[in-house]
């Protein structure tokens, strides 16, 4: 194959000059760690309440929920993601406005909500199976010490809960950063457009792909390794497993 | 407010159902390819020989690691080649349908494995006791006994997978691929009408996408009672 | 102390219940027994309104379960209960378990609610253990916690599920001496169990539950001497006699 | 004896031999680049570039004796057609490739067969006249154009204070600008042409603006295959000269184009007309 | 037929049985018994090589357990085998259950096999049930076709692990019941149980096993007569006294 491979293109100003071309990836890789993060810190949020509301003893509730884990996970990210940013502000009344404010904002903010949604139906589910795994017991046992419904929820089943579904929490958080490279459409300069953008701007694609590849498996290790962390953190002595 | 402009729509549907034949095809085959080497993945997970046990482990972990349209690129870039140095095939024989089945059913496989594995371990350990007990060799009491009963217990949670795996074809568009998501982008593309086009295409997924997850919740209570 | 005055409870089109009434006084030990499915557990979940039934009603201590301005949560705090599966929470250390409701619901400050909880630790024999898992001790152990956290709520009475049948052989006495030392003390205990020399220690009624019905509640000596209906008869004589 | 045609008496190597050998030529299309390639309703590849690609391989079949060449049609992104003539899968790509240094590293051009400026796209009351306006405004381009980096070294050196949004492909930045998401979109004249005739009200838009750089394109192939390349310069070179490139051109750019009979109405610029009285392979930049 | 000699085994650096040597005669009937933990499901399960170990070897009808020539499946298929969660398969009907090992490991015709099954099932009074699949049979009929299953395969002896201790009370007779017969009819049986009526009834010897070690190995009537150990003493005050 005629390819020249040419591995100091990293270190090669920029056409704009403001920085080399690895200062373009280093900044993708910023905005895609902002990025998931925040979305996953309102994901976790979101999921946490509708899991939480998909198992409650009140119809309309529990209707209202399984509804929205629905709606948001039987559309591709993609096409919720062209809904959020071009559909919704046409349609809602502040979209105007919105439309008004940095176009990097736009593009954040439209992401930031889109994975959020997404992903906030993926993690009610994990938090219904966790609170569906405890043993039904643990609930009488609650209400029968005079803990009100909420207050079995918030000190019995739910801290149970979330300590059973951190492997397929872990799952979910890896799953953020991955989806997060699907924002690139909507102009988003995170690491996989920063990629691209190397691409168009040197035609050096393979070196550009394998940097990629090489962050992606970073973010990844320490993703890991945090939720190790806090699964050590959370293990209950004593208690083997989920089942 | 926005004018929506529906009429390409009808003229496209030709195309539209091109493309979903494409995204079909390559969910079918990444199921069937991902369970069967899924499932040996996850047995050599569980085998206490060392290395096919690092080996799975590896495999998993690093094609859980990298987003699908990554996977995807490569393999559109690097298989075609490597499939034409391999089986001699014409420079022109289209392999991109065949690329994205690979990359797909690989990239499942992963998935697919500590679906498998999950469900073995789901089996009583007793079962396997109960099966050796009876003089089953290790082959018998996978076969006729774990395997069976994993299975059942996965059906609800392999199906789940293949629906977001239904949701993913969409990123074939990183090799021209036109499956339902893409074509439907490019007639929105060619004719101006983006926004009706994936509308339209979401409400098509959804249709898809929950009758099936309806399905799912079907045969699971069918299950458990 | 607890009325149960005609009862009855559907799943569905399935009645679990059937009519049932019965009368327990204050200081009064009931044992509750009948073949698996005949609704002991379901009968005595009603009792604290862990589950809820659609005809009849239920006094505890001049207090009606099914009236619905009742404050189910105050009632239940009065009421202990002890599951087969001792259902402590995991999560908690030993102290926790037996705090956290004193302090979440009751409104005891932390220092109280521990000196309670730990006086009650020692009297059920495991003070060395405050500071564990539930998952770090043993089955027996577990239930005696697990009888110490309803104590710790200073309730009018107990209900017990079962609280042996989970239990290794030789760990059912350590709770059954608990239970008895309970019953000696003069609280109001309903019991679900089929260990009928704890019936014959402390009893003062038992009653026999078969298919959501009450066939027999009887005086512990009535019942032991001649019970009255075959079925009872045909129980007992499969419970005893291995 | 030897019966041989002058031109190409010598042994055939690399593509001609590739394609003399496997009877076959793989040629990569775009899919939405109206006009230069795209689908039709029928799904069918046209439009000005690919004629021209057909032209070169009316010529090829010629001068190999290959009546019968079969085609193959790949259809190529912006994103993969580098690295798939690289690799072989493409074995010419005409569609509406920028010809620039950087890529002549990786990749080789025929001569150019396209001449477009980069301009704006506005709506006619927003004010815009020319670049200078957009100051202090939200300006949106193709991520990966040559305009993109055009606007963003303007930006910086005149210190204008625009923001500037890169939109993933022509589709998405014409409806950033339709949703009033920006003021103009910054593109070659050509594809902004296109836009208007897509656009739900063709006469509310206009194409304004110095043109602040001269593209050229060119159809790609693989580097270092001098014999390839000969033949493909010599068919275009013969279609601008003969002036039968002006037929070519009022056909996609002065009357109604499929799918939906729109016209660009794109008069043929100047530096076009210079092209074809001189035809060559000279990037700008 | 069943010797143990000198068997030890470690789980990690934890020693689960500690120089266990017994010996069972063709037609004898031995009760394992001690506290929880003390290893004897893991002494019964190295009996046909469901756990392997470390020391020592077992000889079963001659045959080495712990040679690495010997084949394993064909061992176990002659050694019959009860668990405490019966582990029928609960994808397969009754009539499944009885045949698969019989066609698919003894390679007898599918005719056969099931004739067999149903002489079986007959006899442990479930010839009604053969088309239910396990989940549609209580505790106890579950268990007694396990027995059938373990007898279809004309086992030399049959290993029990604690058969009874996950059935309901009432259930627990209608199982022993039927290992009593078997033991009459005079099948070599190794039963790790807690049910001391049934070691009365039929055992001919009874161990008892404490920490992974034998304590005890003695002739029933010696054995509740006076149990040598003090900790054989306070086990078997513990399961009876209640
Ligand atoms: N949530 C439920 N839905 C439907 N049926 C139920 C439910 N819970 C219990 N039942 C049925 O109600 C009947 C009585 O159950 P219950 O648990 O009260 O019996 P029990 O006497 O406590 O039996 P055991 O000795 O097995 O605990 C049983 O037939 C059971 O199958
Ligand atoms: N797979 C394992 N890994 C580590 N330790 C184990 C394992 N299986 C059993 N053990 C330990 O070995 C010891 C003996 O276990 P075993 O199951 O043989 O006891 P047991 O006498 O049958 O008790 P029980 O009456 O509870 O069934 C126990 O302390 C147990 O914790
Ligand atoms: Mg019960
Ligand atoms: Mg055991």
């Amino acid at each position: 194959m005629n390819y020249n491979w040419n591995w100091g293109i990293f270190l090669a100003q920029v056409p704009t000059g403001e920085t080399t071309y690895l200062g373009w990836l280093l900044s993708g890789l910023q905005m895609t760690v902002m990025l998931s993060l925040s979305a996953w810190v309102l994901a976790l949020a979101l999921g946490s309440i509708v899991g939480v509301l998909r198992t409650v003893p009140v119809k309309w509730l529990a209707g209202f929920a399984a509804a929205y884990v629905e709606l948001f996970r039987n559309i591709p990210l993609l096409v919720q993601l062209f809904i959020w940013y071009f559909v919704l502000p046409e349609i809602l009344p502040g979209g105007t406005a919105f439309k008004q404010i940095n176009p990097v904002a736009q593009q954040f903010l439209a992401s930031m909500v889109c994975l959020a949604f997404f992903t906030s139906a993926r993690v009610a589910e994990q938090v219904r199976a966790g609170i569906n795994s405890l043993p039904r017991g643990q609930k009488n046992a609650g209400l029968a010490l005079g803990f009100t419904l909420p207050q079995t929820y918030r000190h019995v089943m739910v801290p149970m809960a979330f300590r059973i579904i951190v492997p397929p929490l872990t799952s979910e958080f890896l799953n953020i950063f991955k989806n997060s490279a699907v924002c690139s459409t909507i102009g988003l300069l995170e690491l996989a457009a920063q990629g691209r953008q190397l691409v168009d701007y040197t035609a050096q694609a393979y070196e550009s792909f394998i940097a990629v590849t090489v962050l992606y498996l970073l973010i990844n290790m320490v993703v890991m390794a945090v939720m190790r962390q806090v699964e050590k953190r959370t293990r209950v002595p004593g208690y083997i497993g989920a089942k | 407010m926005y004018e929506y402009d529906w009429s390409s729509i009808p003229g496209a549907l030709p195309y539209l159902w091109e493309g979903m034949k494409v995204s079909l095809e390559i969910t079918f085959v990444a199921i069937v390819a991902g369970i069967v080497w899924g499932t040996l993945l996850a047995m050599m997970r569980l085998s206490n020989l060392g290395p096919l046990s690092w080996f799975a482990a590896g495999y998993v972990n690093l094609f859980r690691s990298v987003p699908l349209v990554m996977v995807l690129l490569w393999f559109f870039l690097i298989v075609p080649q490597f499939l034409r140095a391999v089986l001699g095939l014409d420079p022109t024989t289209d392999t991109r349908l065949a690329s994205a089945m690979v990359g797909f059913a690989l990239f499942e496989a992963a998935y697919y494995s500590e679906i498998i594995r999950a469900g073995i371990q789901s089996v009583p350990k007793g079962q396997v006791a109960a099966a050796y007990a009876l003089g089953m060799t290790y082959g018998q009491a996978m076969r006729l006994v774990i395997l069976p009963q994993a299975f059942r217990n996965m059906v609800p949670l392999l199906l789940t997978q293949a629906i977001i795996l239904f949701q993913d074809t969409s990123l074939v568009y990183v090799s021209a691929l036109a499956d339902f998501f893409g074509a439907a982008y490019k007639v929105g593309e060619r004719d101006g009408r983006l926004v009706e086009l994936l509308l339209f295409a979401g409400a098509v997924y959804f249709v898809i996408c929950y009758s099936a997850s309806y399905v799912v919740k079907r045969l699971h209570q069918g299950n458990g009672s | 102390m607890i009325s149960i005055k005609n009862v009855s409870k559907w799943y569905g089109a399935f009645q679990v219940l059937k009519d049932c009434s019965t009368e327990i006084q204050k200081g009064e030990v009931v044992v509750v027994c009948g073949p698996s499915g005949s609704g002991k557990s379901t009968l005595i979940k009603c009792v604290n309104a862990l589950e809820p039934f659609q005809q009849g009603d239920i006094v505890v201590n001049g207090i009606s379960v099914a009236d619905a301005k009742t404050n189910l949560p105050r009632l239940r705090a009065r009421v202990g209960m002890v599951f087969q599966h001792f259902e402590l929470f995991p999560h908690m250390t030993i102290t926790e378990n037996l705090t956290i409701a004193q302090t979440k619901v009751l409104g005891r400050s932390k220092e109280e609610a521990t000196q309670k909880g730990l006086k009650l630790l020692d009297r059920v024999g495991l003070k060395a253990h405050a500071d564990k898992y539930p998952g770090q001790l043993s089955g027996g152990q577990q239930q005696r916690v697990a009888i110490a956290r309803a104590l710790s709520m200073d309730p009018i009475c107990m209900l017990f599920d079962e609280p042996t049948s989970a239990l290794d052989p030789e760990m059912i006495n350590e709770v059954l001496d608990v239970m008895v030392e309970l019953a000696h003390e003069g609280m109001t205990m309903m019991v679900v169990t089929h260990e009928m020399g704890f019936a014959r220690k402390v009893a003062h009624r038992v009653i026999f539950m078969d298919q959501g019905r009450i066939v027999e509640d009887a005086k512990k000596e009535e019942f032991f001497g001649t019970p009255r209906s075959e079925r009872a008869q045909l129980f007992l004589s499969k419970i005893l006699h291995h | 004896a030897v019966v041989a045609a002058p031109a190409y008496a010598q042994e055939l190597t690399g593509t001609l031999k590739k394609i003399k050998d496997t009877n076959t030529i793989s040629l990569g299309h775009r899919e939405s680049s109206i006009p230069f390639s795209y689908y039709d309703d029928k799904q069918q590849v046209v439009g000005y570039s690919h004629e021209i690609m057909l032209k070169v391989v009316d010529a090829i079949k010629q001068e190999l004796k290959l009546p019968n060449l079969q085609i193959k049609l790949i259809p190529v992104t912006s994103q993969n057609r580098i690295p798939l003539v690289q690799n072989g899968t493409v074995d010419i790509e005409c569609g509406s490739t920028t010809n620039n240094t950087e890529r002549q590293k990786q990749v080789a051009f025929s001569n150019t067969i396209f001449i477009i400026g980069t301009r704006l796209l506005t709506r006619k009351d927003s004010g815009i006249k020319d670049f200078p306006d957009l100051a202090g405004k939200t300006v949106v381009t193709t991520a990966g154009t040559t305009s993109e980096r055009l606007i963003r070294k303007m930006n910086e050196e005149k210190q204008m204070k625009m923001n500037i949004i890169s939109a993933k492909d022509h589709g998405e930045s014409f409806l950033t600008l339709e949703t009033g998401r920006a003021v103009a979109f910054m593109m070659d004249d050509a594809l902004l042409y296109g836009e208007i005739a897509k656009a739900r009200k063709p006469g509310d838009w206009q194409v304004v603006g110095t043109p602040q750089s001269r593209e050229a394109y060119g159809c790609m192939m693989r580097k270092d295959d001098p014999q390839f390349k000969k033949i493909v310069d010599a068919t275009i070179a013969k279609l601008q000269t003969s002036g039968e490139i002006n037929a070519l051109y009022n056909k996609w750019f002065m009357s109604p184009v499929p799918p939906k009979g729109l016209n660009l109405n794109f008069p043929m610029s100047d530096d076009m007309k210079a092209l074809h009285n001189n035809p060559n392979d000279k990037a700008y930049e």
